[in-house]
């Protein structure tokens, strides 16, 4: 027996540390904040551009915010506390517009519906209409935008609150029913307040990733604050300016996060009976039955469907002529690049997250905040902001190893897969780590106590009780990260080694040279890829509800 | 010891797989490729410092070679057979072009007169108010385009130009190149601006929607009468700290070699930049000889954030 | 009228049958206690009158309207039914005075305000209303749950164990106070609790549960005083069963001595034909033996037992038959020591023996319930 | 040597003091119980020698080694020490079986399987090992959770409220066996219970806590006969405080008559100096006043409470002073009626009055508290 002082803890030291490296690189951008810039870059931008950028960025954030709230937080509520025809179906499928890249969407919606596509060429055969004659919505605009980010990334608000409701305790419900509300009202009063913290991360990584995004809406030409971002640092070469841009954005998601936190204030979110039963789902008839199947069908379609059927018919009449062994290679590369960041990304929320969860104190869980920043940078960004701290590790080790063995060795890391996975990470650890500590947080903390009462220690504790109780939200945790890394870009473009393609760069490859029909078998393997770990885990996640 | 050539390109031609196959065949050296986009590959190069494995790094716009330069990325280039081969302005002493690519006005025959769009300057006569299309102003293919304008007329005339074009709008930029194409040929453009391999793809397509596409529209070299057309380049140079300079030479010299620049005509549908080279391009040579503008493309980089910023002021998205 | 009425209600968990024809009725305005071992489906009992479990068989009547049948049922919001529940279910996102003001009418704020703030003075909690559930001790979250289910002015409230937390002054205070809440405002209620004490103090009618069925529905008197069987006397108040032979009349001859009581035998439901010469059981409270030093019948202090004022003795007597006796706490005798009782036993209660038993109480017991299996609705 | 020791413990959530110097010493194999109103900070104090407070004074001490100090302590998991919590705290994703198993040393599995079937019979759940614990009752769920403390034989363990859900029979049972098991395996215990019966019966020591301080420390006769303060004299059983002035050596004068003890009046400590004519209160217990009709003080029957075999009568004086009797629950008067009582007490408990409080009895208790915490360590 050992007097420990009461702050330190091995886990919380082993998150702090991981917490560090994953932190760097976003530290490394946001300390651009205090270097003096180019003053000529900024009241240019400020003077011309940015204004509209940022009303851009706000616009984009409320709709996409709202869009993906309701979307989300409806299709999880009636998959998960109702019964209907085609729930089952449902309940998987929903997730599925996941796989699909937003920029893919952003392509192939365009080519369906923009004026030489074909929607519109069909209605101006049918009714004879030429340019000018009728009027017909245009995908490339904000609401555009807006729409195709609300079909892909729904389903983080979809998981993450289905998560949330299937582990509702019943016992709860009923008190409120009790109470005199029916099940409409139990579930504002209740249900969703305590599904907060689910919400609100699965809000959080779509607006996230909204903020982040480049390509789709470089393509709708919708400048956001990202396209600032790009604009300072490509076409105004100016780094530092680019840098501190991205700080602001940093500082201004900050604000949002830790603004929700702290209007947490005292209240929590956990379990308070011991006594949940799964409640059977109430059974929907006739019109209401009709009503919930449509409300999960449209998203699924449009998020899905249409968007899948599409990339289907342009590989299959104009697809890639290299289609064949290469795409086994591509999809091998993407997939264990996925599945080991998916892996090793779930193991890290988890310690953060559990490490936040003993520590109780402001520190950790400001540490974690700023971790999970990764998410809100610009892919490129912080596929820089990786570059730097991976390099000089590089040559210090390059150093070390001259001086031991009297020869260069070159770059260890820098251009190797773990350097990729370290990047991806860094990006992608928000995702984890939002779905892990929203559920974390719906578990009573007397569960940690009875663990450690019974003799075990905090690192046994997690594994014993915690990552069972966490089951669910693990898996959902993987596959986001997954998901997100088959899909992921610019990091991958910079950092690969030699000779390594995925399915991402290769669709990447082809859409850039305004090949996008060509691009479609890659895209369309992204989907096929991801569509495989998605709808088992989806099965194992439904399965994963706790009584 | 495997003799290998470590290739950071900015090319995203999928094709130049084969470019690259056959330079290995005739060298031995094997080729280690990434592909990815310029400024990311700067970085790269340039965290990487004197530890980088990389021996040459490819571009497809001028102003990135230009930085990389100024960054001091390049270590000099001196080949007598790149000196030999290649036109002074389209090289400098660090790296050296390897195809041109033109930028062409694109006109809808019925919506159009051919003669109403000869020249850049044309673009944003109040005449086509409402008919013009392009792509982001922020692209490098129209940055370089409008940085040629300031070096040959000034900032005013450039800014002018630009307010014109904006006023001229059919609707906001977007898309590529090929949209804008199509969107000419459907009718929703008059006019628009592209980069001359888009409209030799499209015009070597065997769908029957492109020949179709194809038929609706006119093909225009700006520019004639006065400066020529604009072009931007292709190229490259060998990195400073290259640890194979000498096949980094051997690849730029293969790059300037007859079936390479065959290649980039043939497979690519750019131009060639070694001048004796037969092209045997159906599209390129339909699309005709043309004046190219002369400007040394060096100066492309020099003004591209002048351009940035008179797009910015001008409202060109 | 009645308020709620209870025919023959079956519940199951799969095939494990929890509440098994239970019938009842409750008049406007009446406070029952449930009573029953742990685990008998009391809890059970209240969530089908809740609305909250499917009951498979007979029905539940409020007002004299149907609210649940098998297959069909009132969704419990309907059912203006309040509930305390066991394990509280408090909500975690909501302060105290949000808990408790949870289920009023939201357009009245005001009045809302006031009768939050005059609930929790009567729980002893005034000044806690901006806590949150998790910082709150057991016994004041047990409160706040409490009265979070009275503020809505129920028509009837059903409470599991809501004092099961709370300290001896505290929970008779309470009660007290509940009971003339309910009174007041006419609720009707059912309560379970283990502390018989606070059953008898706070109950109109008891109902004693067992394995599902009621094994009593009387006024508390009567389930001390007149055990319907021997389930029912062994499990309310502390007491044994002893042999015992009736004689004539007014008397049962026993070790201990003849018992004379001043009515004929009360032979309990299950004894009816009790005869003389007939072999019975009968129930000797604790009260019933009285320590005299100077009685002739000595029996051996087994175990005792302090509680405060008097001490519990286990005696074994003679025959190895052992009873308990509630002493005055200045009579401390030591184990082994045999010390001198009577009987003082003021009415008799006796249960006709089953012959096959010989003299094992546990297999009475079986019996008895068997018996009582195949009249459903006998015990009521 | 001592197997637990506390010395001036504090804790606090925030600013506000929940446990406000405790110390104790517990030796090996004794068992406590922690008695104390509502939110008084037994929950607390069981956490904070558990290990999962941080304490911000004082010193825990476990077989004489520091455990918790202000700024360090042991993980809770180093201590041996097991605990039942309150709210249970059982594992949802795991069985009866494997939650009792869960804190065994996994390599002995026959070993493990053999000690958990046969905690689950002793706690009455032999058989349903395989169920889920939202399949259980409230008060199988409790008994699961003792299972659970006991299976890895700590040396010491904490039981916040073990049996509250359970019936009294049961309760009876368990706490009878728990204590059985824990001589046996030489465990030291604490447990906090609500039911001072329990405690008398089950405890070697008693503490009262109040306001996060521990009244007295004591043995269960003595915090029942000798009460340190009005406080605990007013919690432990039932009983009234009573006007009266000390005699000569060995009597007092109160409304009621004069009562004669056998030794001098034991002048409880706050009232150490008591002298003859000094006014006091008078703890009078309900089997301190009997009922006889002969006696010529008269009452008047204000409330009536069934206990059973006796009624609890609350009585006023002709002063308007109240007092509780027990009477054998054959004397069934009626509310109002006048009945004789006479006093009937073997020791006198006296408090030294203030003259500061006339007859306000709370005050009384407030000003001896105010006093206690001017002399910290002195309720020792
Ligand atoms: N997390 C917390 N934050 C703030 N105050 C708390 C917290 N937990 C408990 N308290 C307060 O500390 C006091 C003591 O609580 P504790 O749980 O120790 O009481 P207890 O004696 O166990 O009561 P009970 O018998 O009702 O369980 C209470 O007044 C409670 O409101
Ligand atoms: N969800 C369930 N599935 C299966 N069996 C259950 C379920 N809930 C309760 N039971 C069983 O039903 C029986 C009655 O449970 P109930 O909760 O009604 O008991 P109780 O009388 O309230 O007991 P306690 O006094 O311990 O709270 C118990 O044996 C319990 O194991
Ligand atoms: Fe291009
Ligand atoms: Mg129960
Ligand atoms: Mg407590």
């Amino acid at each position: 027996m050992h007097l420990r002082a009461n702050t330190s803890s091995p886990l919380l030291v082993v998150g702090v540390v991981v917490a560090l490296l994953a932190g760097l690189p976003v530290a490394s951008v946001g300390l651009n904040l205090f270097v003096g810039g180019t003053s000529e870059t900024w009241s240019h931008l400020s003077q011309t551009v940015l204004p509209e950028y940022i009303a851009n960025s706000l616009k984009l954030c409320l709709g996409v915010g709202l869009g993906v709230a309701v979307v989300g937080v409806a299709t999880a509520w009636l998959t998960a506390m109702h019964d209907f025809p085609g729930r089952r179906f449902f309940e998987w499928a929903l997730v599925l517009p996941l796989a699909v890249p937003a920029y893919v969407m952003a392509y192939v919606y365009t080519d369906f519906l923009q004026f030489v596509g074909p929607v519109q060429s069909a209605l101006r055969a049918a009714f004879g209409w030429e340019f000018g004659d009728y009027w017909f919505p245009d995908i490339r605009t904000l609401p555009g935008a807006v729409l195709m980010f609300v079909c892909v990334l729904y389903p983080y608000v979809y998981l993450l609150a289905r998560t949330a409701f299937l582990e509702r305790a019943s016992g709860m419900l009923e008190a409120a029913r009790t109470l005199g509300m029916g099940p409409w009202r139990a579930f504002f009063a209740v249900s969703l307040p305590l599904a907060r913290p689910a919400i609100v991360a699965g809000v959080a990584l779509a607006l996230m990733e909204t903020l982040a995004d480049y390509g789709t809406v470089a393509y709708f030409a919708v400048n956001t604050f990202t396209t600032g971002i790009y604009r300072a640092w490509f076409s105004l070469g100016d780094r530092v300016a680019a840098a501190q841009l991205a700080a602001m954005l940093l500082a201004f998601v900050l604000f949002l996060l830790m603004a929700e936190r702290v209007s947490r204030g005292r209240a929590r979110y956990h379990n308070t009976t011991g006594r949940n039963r799964p409640l059977a789902g109430a059974r929907l008839r006739g019109a209401a039955a009709l009503a919930a199947v449509g409300a999960c069908a449209l998203p699924l379609l449009l998020g899905f469907v249409l968007p899948a059927l599409l990339l289907l018919k342009m590989a299959l009449t104009e697809g890639d002529a290299q289609f064949g062994e290469r795409f086994l290679v591509l999809s091998r590369n993407s997939f264990l690049l996925a599945g080991v960041t998916a892996a090793c990304g779930v193991l890290i929320a988890l310690l953060l997250a559990y490490g936040a969860r003993l520590s109780k104190g402001a520190f950790a869980a400001g540490l974690n905040r700023l971790v999970g920043l990764g998410y809100a940078v610009p892919g490129a960004v912080i596929a820089v902001g990786v570059l730097i701290p991976v390099t000089r590790l590089d040559h210090w080790l390059a150093g070390q190893w001259a001086a031991w063995f009297g020869h260069n060795p070159g770059l260890l890391l820098t251009g190797g897969v773990a350097a990729l996975i370290y990047a991806y990470l860094v990006r992608f650890l928000a995702v984890a780590l939002h779905t892990v500590e929203s559920s974390l947080a719906k578990i009573t903390p007397s569960m940690d106590d009875a663990a450690r009462s019974l003799g075990l220690g905090q690192g046994e504790t997690l594994r014993r009780v915690h990552a069972p109780l966490l089951r669910g939200s693990l898996l959902t945790a993987g596959l986001l990260v997954f998901v997100d890394v088959m899909k992921e870009l610019p990091a991958t473009l910079v950092m690969r080694p030699f000779n390594f393609d995925t399915l991402a760069t290769q669709a990447y490859t082809l859409a850039s040279d305004e090949r996008l029909a060509e691009a479609s078998t890659a895209a369309l393997a992204i989907v096929v890829v991801g569509l495989l770990p998605l709808i088992l885990l989806s099965r194992q996640i439904s399965a994963a509800r706790r009584g | 010891q495997e003799k290998v050539l470590n290739l950071y390109s900015a090319r995203h031609y999928q094709t130049d797989e084969a470019l690259y196959a056959d330079f290995t065949k005739q060298t031995g050296i094997k080729i280690n490729r990434i592909e990815g986009k310029e400024d990311e590959l700067l970085e790269r190069i340039r965290n990487e410092g004197a530890n980088s494995p990389a021996d040459v790094l490819l571009t497809v716009d001028a102003s990135r070679l230009a930085k990389a330069r100024e960054l001091g990325l390049f270590a000099p280039l001196s080949s007598p057979v790149l000196e030999k081969r290649i036109p002074a302005h389209l090289r400098t002493a660090e790296w050296a072009s390897f195809s041109t690519r033109a930028r062409v006005i694109v006109y809808n025959k019925a919506r159009v007169q051919a003669s109403d769009v000869q020249n850049y300057a044309d673009l944003a006569d109040p005449k086509l108010k409402g008919k013009f299309c392009s792509r982001s102003g922020s692209h490098p293919y129209n940055l370089s385009l409008l940085a040629s304008v300031i070096a040959h007329e000034g900032e005013a005339k450039a800014e002018a130009l630009a307010r014109g074009m904006v006023a001229n709008f059919a609707r906001a930029p977007k898309g590529g190149d090929t949209d804008q194409i199509k969107a000419v040929a459907a009718g929703e453009c008059g006019v628009a601006i592209s980069n001359s391999y888009y409209v030799a793809r499209l015009m070597r397509s065997t769908k029957p929607e492109d020949q179709k596409t194809m038929e609706q529209v006119g093909v225009v070299w700006p520019n004639q009468a006065t400066t020529g057309t604009h072009i931007n380049v292709s190229g490259g140079g060998v990195l400073k700290h290259a640890p194979n300079k000498e096949a980094a030479i051997k690849f730029l010299e293969y790059l300037a070699s007859d079936s390479a620049q065959r290649y980039f005509a043939d497979g690519n549908n750019e131009w060639p930049v070694v001048a004796s080279v037969k092209v045997d391009n159906p599209a390129l040579s339909k699309l005709g000889k043309f004046k190219a503008d002369q400007l040394p493309v060096n100066s492309l980089a020099m003004y591209q954030v002048k351009a940035q910023m008179i797009f910015d002021r001008a409202g060109f998205k | 009228m009645t308020q709620l009425e209870l025919n023959g209600v079956i519940q199951r968990y799969g095939s494990h049958t929890v509440v098994d024809g239970v019938d009842f009725r409750l008049a406007p305005g009446q406070i029952a206690c449930l009573l029953g071992p742990s685990g008998c489906g009391k809890t059970t009992l209240l969530r089908c009158i809740a609305g909250f479990e499917e009951i498979a068989g007979g029905e539940i009547r409020l007002h004299g309207e149907p609210v649940s049948r098998p297959g069909s049922r009132v969704a419990p919001e309907k059912r203006r039914i309040g509930m305390v529940f066991q394990d509280y279910a408090l909500f975690p996102h909501l302060t105290v005075e949000q808990n408790v003001g949870f289920g009023l009418d939201r357009r009245q704020a005001e009045h809302n305000h006031l009768r939050v703030r005059q609930l929790l003075a009567t729980v002893g909690l005034a000044g806690h209303g901006d806590k949150y559930p998790h910082e709150l001790s057991g016994g004041q979250q047990q409160r706040v749950a409490l009265a979070r289910a009275l503020a809505p002015r129920p028509a009837l409230i059903l409470l599991d164990e809501p004092f099961s937390n709370l300290d001896v002054g505290l929970r008779e205070r309470l009660s007290v106070e509940v009971r003339e809440i309910l009174k007041r405002e006419g609720s009707t209620a059912i309560m379970v609790t283990h502390d018989q004490n606070e059953a008898f103090a706070i109950a109109d009618e008891i109902g004693l549960m067992h394995h599902g069925r009621i094994q009593q529905w009387d006024t508390p008197y009567n389930l001390y005083h007149r055990p319907a069987n021997r389930f029912v006397a062994d499990f309310i108040g502390q007491g044994v069963l002893l042999a015992g032979t009736v004689g004539d009349d007014n008397s049962v001859h026993m070790e201990l001595g003849t018992l004379v009581s001043d009515t004929p035998v009360e032979c309990s439901e299950s004894c009816t034909g009790c005869d003389c010469g007939c072999a019975v059981d009968i129930l000797l409270r604790p009260d019933d033996i009285v320590h005299d030093d100077a009685s002739p019948v000595q029996a051996e202090v087994l175990h005792k037992a302090f509680r405060g004022a008097d001490i519990l003795y286990t005696l074994r007597l003679e025959s190895g038959s052992e009873v308990l006796s509630l002493v005055p706490s200045h009579h401390n005798h030591a184990l082994g020591e045999k010390i001198g009782i009577r009987l003082d036993a003021d009415h008799v209660i006796a249960f006709k023996k089953h012959a096959a038993c010989g003299n094992d109480p546990a297999c009475e017991i079986r019996l008895e319930q068997q018996a009582a299996q195949q009249q459903p609705g006998r015990h009521t």
